[in-house]
């Protein structure tokens, strides 16, 4: 596994932070009742988000799910495109019909997020196969959780992958939960990944809240993928802090067991990268500046998102068809 | 505790699913969700400590798949109650539904029992979107063989519940998340045989509204402010899908001469068709005026609160469609300030603040 | 080969698929045994030899996977028709067809397309038995965002295949088993413009006869021993689920006074409710009599072809419902004895012996 | 592996044999259009059939697809039962109204086949689940093909039987084909049964046209079941020698590569059996007794069978519900 660049590290921290504070500015004024709308944080998640979407160009392709904000900033994602659409304005990436559970920015690459779990998992793969088919080159990747992974229509998905040697890497971020119910509720004790192995894609798994470790299996992933050894399969360890949906704790629920949350909080994504990034020389200073910088962009984002236009009544009957 | 309570609907679900557990060994309570600490909004709460992580399980997110376990568990002597969160999940399941757990006692001969109650709950509001709020149960009411339930009151709930469980059929249980917080009696003591078909919850002359469920609430709402206007309407809960008692709607029409249907469902999928159809095949002369089918627009709900808003008819639009049958229209905007609700419309009541 | 031919109904689905394919270069034919030596009933013979393997397809046995795979390939730019031998199979791809297909282009905001095609094929006949045989078109007509044609006539088939794979949004296509070996003209040079809402197959004064699919077939031969007896039958093939015509049926009905509806479909499931509920909402003082819906019974198709012959209503039902909806009914018995087919009713033609 | 005595040996050719006449039987009779169904023959693959249910008691359970003669044969279904029912009498095992595609016959502890590939598979799992509830010690077995196995539901399936430790036998029957569709058309070059190990469940493949083989296999499932071991899972690889679906043969149709059928019948499953036993010393004329007497108890069926009752059309409406 070849490491990351002390610039390239850098560059990874800083995306992860803007999703964090993003996603934290999300949970703060989610209290507000302007944001009417399921929302599913990825707070202690946003390793896997940004170390993959490292390797992919904007004609590379993206989807993913309920749990889709840090997959579409990381894919270079419209931010007051996001927080529009969660205001449900006419400005939102998807006009408000979505909010947060059904995201797209054409532009970035970032196809779409819809909250069926499964649901886009086929999607993706067929997407995969036209670009296979029209030789574009591109690559296609598909986030979902361990949860998702229980459901058929993925089970399908890998063999119709395996079979057509798509262009396709498929991430299975394993936060153990699905809901509040624990993956031994689920599924028996065994990993993920060697499934599908067993159905003929190149899969491995590693820790997700390393950015470095994913950015490393995202490159021979993708770079696999690229020169024609078909799809890739990646499962990834991690763990989500807030609550299911919504912008609360909820460890005081008791579904995780006590020092779970405690624990993989110790093993913050962006603590660990911090860490690394001051051993290559990187300064308080330089955090400092980088944190204002996303502070002035996330305000200026809010700002801009909340001067939205409510969507005409009459614009809910459009687009039923092309 | 005593016979007769006031519980909200979901209280009323989850008293019902406590008195079948407690009454059938072999009956099980099985979903995602079903015993995590918010219990399916409450329904499935504290059943699982009473009757034991064997007979109050959670499950993998496999609709299709637990749809057939349930059936085969069904088959070997088990009383299931599957619960998917949302109707549309249950979309997923369609192949066991329809396939297998409304076809097995036929195409077994009656040799065969699938003793099966699926529980699905229609979404509503706090930006539930397009995939979170589909209203699915005409799909379902279309397929021989399967029975399905949708109770508005409290004390339906109760009852239909309990029913669905003693019932051999399968039963597809639907219910409407915003019907979940409004109480009502539930009297333990009522016979179960009485549990079927339509009920009228109000009596009048002037105009019959045949309503499915939460909007059966609407009804209600509307019927009092028109009653203030000497206009009486006679309200019927439909109840139940799968049979549809027409019956009952016809003999309430052949007094008032006039219908307004109210459905929970776009109108190009509203089981209102179907009572409009049948009445109209069986007695064509019985309206002195055209029926109306208040329904939801024909296409999906989109998450923006500003746009979902106006995507519900509630009980304004009731009024204002009866004011129109009635040829009674200088009354309508009068009728309609009072019904206007002050609560933001995409929330049930007054305590709820997201996120579902 | 000349722009008029008369064709089979599966060649004219062929014809289509064979120009569709020379037309879209992003066409794709997908399915289970397409490519096979029985090529879907013959409606994709040929096509792999022209077209390549990469073009027309076969698949795994994985309906939802495919119907996403399908819906993804159409957002990048491809044209897939994808089809499923029967249409009891695609309850296993509802997931897809409702959550997805039919919503995607909603849902984005119109920012992206799914030009989609499902070709579904209702079974008959041949012990196909009670999860072969459904008819679940109306299922998906309550879908918004589905459009859902079933075409008659092999001009139709040919007409409303090259228009659904034009098409930029999803369209159900359900062929009826028993109108594949039927043959009719095929005009190419007719504007695609003309292919949408019901056509008049037959002009008459007496009663509107609105058909849906293969029963359409069986009004016709209703209408014309009628016909011997001064009685006209205006014949209206329904072809398109969604939009429903319902204008064309007023306005026959608006000269004959009278109507039967006639469907492929349980009662419960049919769709005809939908037209009659509409045109009660709209007009409903059009009719002398009550309207009438001849459809199947409520409950599965038996296997065993001493049960399932007497499942179907044929031409000799229809002719004995007109009758007794205009009030002739001394005419019965001699109408259906002249209608009665004396090929076995499980077969769809003379040269048809098994085993599908 | 142990192997069968010869008492075994002869009995399991017994049974094979027994199926395989009747299916012939059928075939030949089916030309004359009384048996108006849908009917998918299972000549040249008795060897699963019976070697799995060998050894079964009538307490446990067996499921079963589309090509379901022998698997409801060698479980002990009652062969009236079946006849009638391809005929579509008020005899019949489902009284006709299933035909050829759904039987069952209780006594026999044979629940189900239904037609919709993978339709019963989560029911048999169910059905083991109940039986795992009630702790009665039964096993319950499921047969289905290598096409079913791409259905989402078969893997659904999977995870909840190794979840469970349910006491289920999952029999692939990897012929190869989906109606005319070869494998490769389908599924990637793998295996079947390391996808099932993947998943948790004790998982292995076979020769499924040798019964000793099969027995030996099934009897190592089937004790494991019965000890505790949870599900077990057989991929036996086997060849259809008729049509998908009817009573000829159509290796004219050219799907199948040439020779590939020819070789198959080389190694038919009785041909095989019947060598082991001349070893072990059966005579041609103990052969020509059981011959004889499966001649007798055939033809005396069909008989018996074409004197059933037409259903009463009424009879129809009845049992949409109980
Ligand atoms: C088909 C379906 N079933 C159930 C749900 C309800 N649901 C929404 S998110 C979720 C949990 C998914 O878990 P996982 O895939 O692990 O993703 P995570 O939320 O952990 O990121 C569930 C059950 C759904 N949206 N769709
Ligand atoms: C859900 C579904 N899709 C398609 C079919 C049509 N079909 C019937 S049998 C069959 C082939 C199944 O192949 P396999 O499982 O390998 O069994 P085999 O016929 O080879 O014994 C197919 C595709 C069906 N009955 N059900
Ligand atoms: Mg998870
Ligand atoms: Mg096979």
């Amino acid at each position: 596994m070849s490491l990351p660049t002390t610039a390239e590290l850098t560059g990874l921290y800083h995306r992860m932070l803007r999703i964090r504070r993003i996603e934290e500015a999300i949970a703060t004024r989610y209290a507000e009742q302007q944001m009417r709308c399921p929302t599913h944080l990825c707070i202690g998640e946003e390793a896997i988000a940004v170390g993959i979407c490292a390797h992919l160009t904007v004609a590379d392709k993206v989807f993913s799910n309920h749990r889709g904000h840090g997959h579409y900033l990381a894919k270079g994602g419209s931010l007051v495109g996001l927080l529009a659409e969660l205001y449900g304005f006419a400005e939102g990436c998807c006009g408000g019909r979505g909010g947060s559970m059904h995201l797209s920015d054409l532009n970035a690459g970032f196809v779409a997020s819809t909250p069926i779990v499964g649901g886009t998992v086929p999607v993706a793969a067929g997407y995969a196969w036209a670009e296979q088919i029209k030789g574009s080159g591109n690559v296609v990747v598909v986030f979902f959780g361990d949860g998702c992974f229980e459901e058929g229509v993925v089970h399908e998905t890998l063999n119709f992958a395996a079979l057509k040697k798509l262009p396709l890497v498929m991430v299975c971020e394993n936060n153990q939960y699905s809901v509040m119910t624990p993956l031994n509720e689920r599924q028996p004790a065994r990993d993920i990944y060697p499934i599908a192995a067993a159905h003929g894609l190149n899969a491995t798994s590693g820790d997700g809240n390393r950015v470095e470790q994913v950015h490393a299996l995202a490159q021979a992933a993708i770079a696999a993928v690229r020169a024609g050894a078909g799809p890739q399969f990646l499962e990834l360890h991690t763990h989500r802090w807030p609550e299911h949906c919504g912008p609360n704790e909820d460890d005081d629920l008791g579904y995780r067991p006590p020092g779970e949350l405690a624990t993989w909080k110790l093993r913050c994504p962006l603590r660990h990268t911090e860490h690394m990034l001051r051993l290559c020389g990187v300064t308080d200073g330089d955090l400092q500046v980088m944190e204002q910088q996303i502070g002035v962009e996330i305000d200026q984002a809010f700002a801009i998102a909340l001067s939205g236009r409510r969507p005409d009544v009459i614009s809910m009957t459009h687009h039923i068809h092309v | 505790m005593s016979d007769v309570m006031t519980l909200s609907y979901g209280a009323a679900i989850r008293e019902a699913l406590d008195d079948a557990l407690a009454r059938h060994p072999d009956m099980l309570v099985i979903g995602e969700g079903v015993p995590d600490p918010k219990t399916i909004f409450s329904t499935t709460q504290g059943l699982r400590e009473t009757y034991g992580a064997g007979r109050v399980q959670d499950m993998p997110l496999a609709e299709n798949g637990m749809t057939g376990i349930c059936i085969g568990a069904a088959l070997a002597g088990m009383r299931p109650v599957l619960v998917h969160q949302r109707i549309d999940f249950a979309l997923l399941a369609m192949d066991q539904m329809v396939n297998n757990a409304a076809k097995w006692c036929y195409m077994f001969n009656g040799q065969q029992k699938v003793p099966l109650v699926v529980r699905v709950i229609i979404g509503r509001g706090w930006g539930q979107g397009p995939q979170h709020s589909q209203s699915l149960q005409a799909m379902f009411a279309q397929v021989p063989g399967l029975k399905v339930v949708m109770p508005t009151t409290a004390g339906d709930a109760y009852h239909f519940m309990l029913n669905a469980i003693a019932d051999d059929n399968p039963v597809l249980f639907v219910e409407h998340r915003w019907l979940h917080h409004i109480t009502g009696e539930v009297d333990k003591r009522q016979p179960a045989a009485g549990v079927t078909g339509a009920a009228r919850l109000r009596q009048g002359n002037a105009i019959t509204i045949a309503a499915f469920s939460h909007i059966t609430i609407e009804a209600l709402k509307a019927a009092t402010v028109l009653a203030e206007h000497g206009i009486e309407a006679d309200v019927v809960d439909m109840r139940c899908l799968t049979p549809l008692d027409v019956e009952t709607v016809a003999n309430s029409v052949a007094q008032t001469g006039h219908l307004l249907v109210a459905d929970c469902a776009p109108e190009m999928a509203s089981i209102g068709h179907l009572l409009i159809s049948r009445l109209y095949q069986r007695q064509p002369t019985l309206l002195k005026q055209a029926p109306r089918l208040v329904a939801y627009p024909n296409h999906p709900v989109p998450t923006s609160h500003f746009l979902a808003n106006d995507y519900y008819p509630g009980a304004e639009h009731l009024a204002a469609a009866i004011l129109e049958i009635l040829d009674r229209r200088p009354l309508i905007t009068s009728v309609c300030r009072s019904l206007q609700s002050t609560l933001a419309r995409d929330q049930p009541d007054r305590y709820f603040v997201g996120p579902f």
